[in-house]
């Protein structure tokens, strides 16, 4: 895996994180500190789920 | 017994148990009535305990000893299945087929999983606060996972999937559970007595005490356990196969 | 109407019990079993409720401001729920088991080969 | 009683009883199109109860619905594929027709309820629920291959 | 008040219920049970249980109808095993 390849993926899970951490905001009513550590640990979660599911299907 | 002689019997079993079961009916307090005692004292105590969500105060707070025995029975029955389906002497282990997938179906199960996955996540954290708890939000979490396997195939379910980690997830989440109860026996009062934590602020994630504790428990275990299971399963239906030699 | 949701509780446990005695196939068997136990839900929800009560979740509404229906049968009917399809899942493992050992699922045709 | 309310007893009574009807009898490759219906029509209907009974809480409901309900339908695609290749459905009118229901039943619900999270939570659900359905109708007739699976 | 609406959906389990026990192929009844999972949340949900309708969500349209399909699925595949054996 080189240094381009390696980016990319920090690229895709970083996008999948935020994608979700946005998505958590529209689920909850309020927002604190709180919340904001839990959905984005939850959406970090997701991210790597994506991730690893694109993997598993993709090369094969 | 012949099969005509079995529906004569159960006939007027039925008909005993029918006419049984529609007398109480007519004796029960009517539908939609205002008498529930057991339902009001049960909201003034979450409500003391800061919970607003009444039926996860119930569950973790009020009756959490219910729970664990619940909890046990969901346990003792994964263990079951693991124990009636594991892989015998006389079977062999068969490569599953890689699948034909039209396109539409496999990107929306690789979008959708995601979601589905932050969902069981949402829909467990937020168990004592809005509908929803480590029941519901670890079964929907667990059949994300699933998506995998009816968007792709097993060979990719199988590769981000090791069910020995969740075999353990369940043992640990089970564990959990346990000793969050017994943590209120060293602080000096009774099993899962809903003490230890400060109670917090009404509506938000830290409120209820223990109860976020034993519902995010809850929640990891019936995940850990509808995977484990989900996994016995396929590997009946798609993976192992019998020897040809047998009988 | 006092009694309807009653009866229709009566009547899913009593159709179910009906299919369980008379059907021809285990696995069948153990989805009349998860009908019948559909009907301790509807009943003990029925008993639950009140009239133009709402849920007693206070995520979105203010404690005291409209009447709630009780939480204690719905606790007990939600965790049996996801109870109750791991139980269900064990009983269809015995399935699979018994038409590895017997190459059937007719329980009259298990019958005979045991007598 | 109020409006939704009505709309919703309606629409589920006809809906989810022509589902009921319709998964009952008939050839298979009309059950698996009734049982994909009988979400599609179910979460539309959900969101209507929550607007009647003043409970956005009750939303996550129709969230879960829309993500597992053509999750379901995927399960029948998958593992009757062989018998769905052999006289595969083909439902596109019925699945135009319910996926504009749920449609409108959205946007409705987002005009009444104006701007902010809730509005986003129905559009959420909306996009998830239609594509859901038309992906799950698609993977019905011939999403998967016929294999050689036993 | 909402007695209609109680009524509807109370019919329609009973319905579906009745439907799930008449079909005698266990495929046919995987689909009638799926449907009765969604009948059954509609009516948790009128009588104001969310979170009995969504643990009902979340068991009755994927888990039940998977497993069931799942066990078909082997059996079926060891009957036509058998037979081919058979001939």
């Amino acid at each position: 895996m080189n240094a381009r390849t390696t980016g990319r993926v920090v690229l895709e899970v970083l996008g999948w994180w935020a994608g979700l951490t946005l998505l958590w905001q529209v689920l909850i009513s309020t927002a604190d500190t709180l919340e904001w550590v839990v959905g984005a640990s939850a959406a970090l979660v997701g991210a790597l789920a994506a991730r690893a599911t694109r993997r598993a299907v993709g090369d094969r | 017994m012949t099969r005509g002689a079995r529906l004569i019997v159960l006939a007027l079993g039925g008909a005993g148990l029918a006419a049984l079961l529609v007398a109480a009916c007519l004796d029960l307090p009517g539908f939609g009535g205002t008498w529930h005692p057991y339902g009001d004292r049960a909201v003034e105590a979450s409500l003391s305990r800061r919970t607003a969500n009444t039926i996860a105060s119930v569950n973790f707070d009020q009756r959490a000893f219910d729970t664990l025995g619940e909890m046990s029975i969901l346990f003792a029955s994964v263990v079951g299945t693991v124990v009636l389906l594991r892989q015998t002497r006389d079977e062999k282990r068969g490569k599953p087929e890689p699948e034909e997938v039209a396109l539409p179906v496999r990107r929306y199960a690789l979008i959708v999983l995601p979601v589905a996955v932050l969902s069981g996540l949402y829909v467990i954290a937020h168990g004592q606060l809005s509908p929803g708890g480590g029941f519901q939000g670890g079964v929907v979490a667990a059949t994300a996972l699933h998506l995998l396997y009816l968007g792709a195939d097993y060979r990719a379910l199988e590769r981000v999937r090791p069910v020995g980690l969740f075999e353990v997830g369940d043992a640990l989440a089970a564990s959990a559970y346990v000793v969050t109860g017994l943590a209120a026996v060293l602080g000096g009062t009774a099993f899962l007595a809903n003490t230890l934590l400060p109670y917090g602020t009404f509506n938000t994630l830290a409120s209820g005490g223990t109860v976020p504790l034993l519902n995010a428990a809850i929640g990891m275990e019936v995940a850990c356990a509808v995977v484990v299971l989900l996994a016995r399963f396929l590997d009946q239906a798609v993976e192992i196969e019998e020897e040809n030699g047998k009988r | 109407m006092t009694v309807l949701p009653y009866l229709v509780a009566v009547w899913i446990f009593l159709i179910g019990c009906y299919g369980l005695a008379t059907s021809r196939n285990l696995i069948h068997a153990v989805g009349c079993l998860a009908v019948c136990q559909s009907a301790t839900y509807v009943l003990l929800l029925a008993v639950g409720y009140r009239d133009g009560g709402t849920a007693p979740v206070y995520s979105d509404i203010k404690p005291g401001s409209r009447p709630v229906v009780d939480p204690v049968v719905q606790a007990l009917t939600l965790t049996d729920v996801v109870v109750g399809a791991t139980v269900t899942a064990l009983l269809l493992a015995l399935v699979m088991q018994v038409s590895k050992r017997h190459g059937t699922v007719d329980p009259d045709e298990l019958r005979e080969l045991r007598g | 009683m109020n409006g939704w309310i009505l709309t919703a007893t309606v629409a589920l009574g006809a809906g989810v009883g022509a589902t009921v009807w319709g998964v009952a009898t008939g050839p298979l490759r009309r059950r698996v199109v009734a049982q994909n219906m009988s979400s599609a029509v179910a979460c539309p209907g959900l969101l209507l109860l929550s607007q009647g009974f003043g409970r956005p809480a009750y939303l996550d409901l129709a969230l879960l619905l829309a993500l597992l309900g053509p999750a379901g339908t995927l399960v029948f695609a998958r593992l009757l594929s062989d018998d769905l290749a052999a006289d595969p459905p083909h439902a596109r009118g019925v699945t135009l027709a319910v996926a504009g229901y749920g449609a409108v039943v959205v946007l409705v619900l987002c005009a009444v309820t104006g701007p902010g999270r809730t509005m986003a939570k129905l559009l959420l659900i909306g996009a998830l629920l239609i594509g859901g359905n038309l992906v799950a109708s698609r993977a019905l007739s011939g999403g998967f291959a016929a294999s050689r699976r036993g | 008040m909402d007695e209609p609406l109680i009524v509807v959906v109370l019919l329609l389990v009973a319905v579906s219920a009745t439907a799930a026990v008449a079909v005698r192929d266990p495929v046919h009844q995987a689909l009638v049970l799926a449907v009765l999972g969604v009948a059954l949340a509609l009516l948790f949900t009128v009588l104001q249980a969310p979170d009995v309708g969504l643990s009902q969500l979340a068991v009755g349209s994927v888990l039940t109808p998977l497993l069931l399909m799942l066990s078909v699925h082997r059996v079926r595949r060891r009957e036509k095993g058998r037979k081919g054996k058979a001939r």
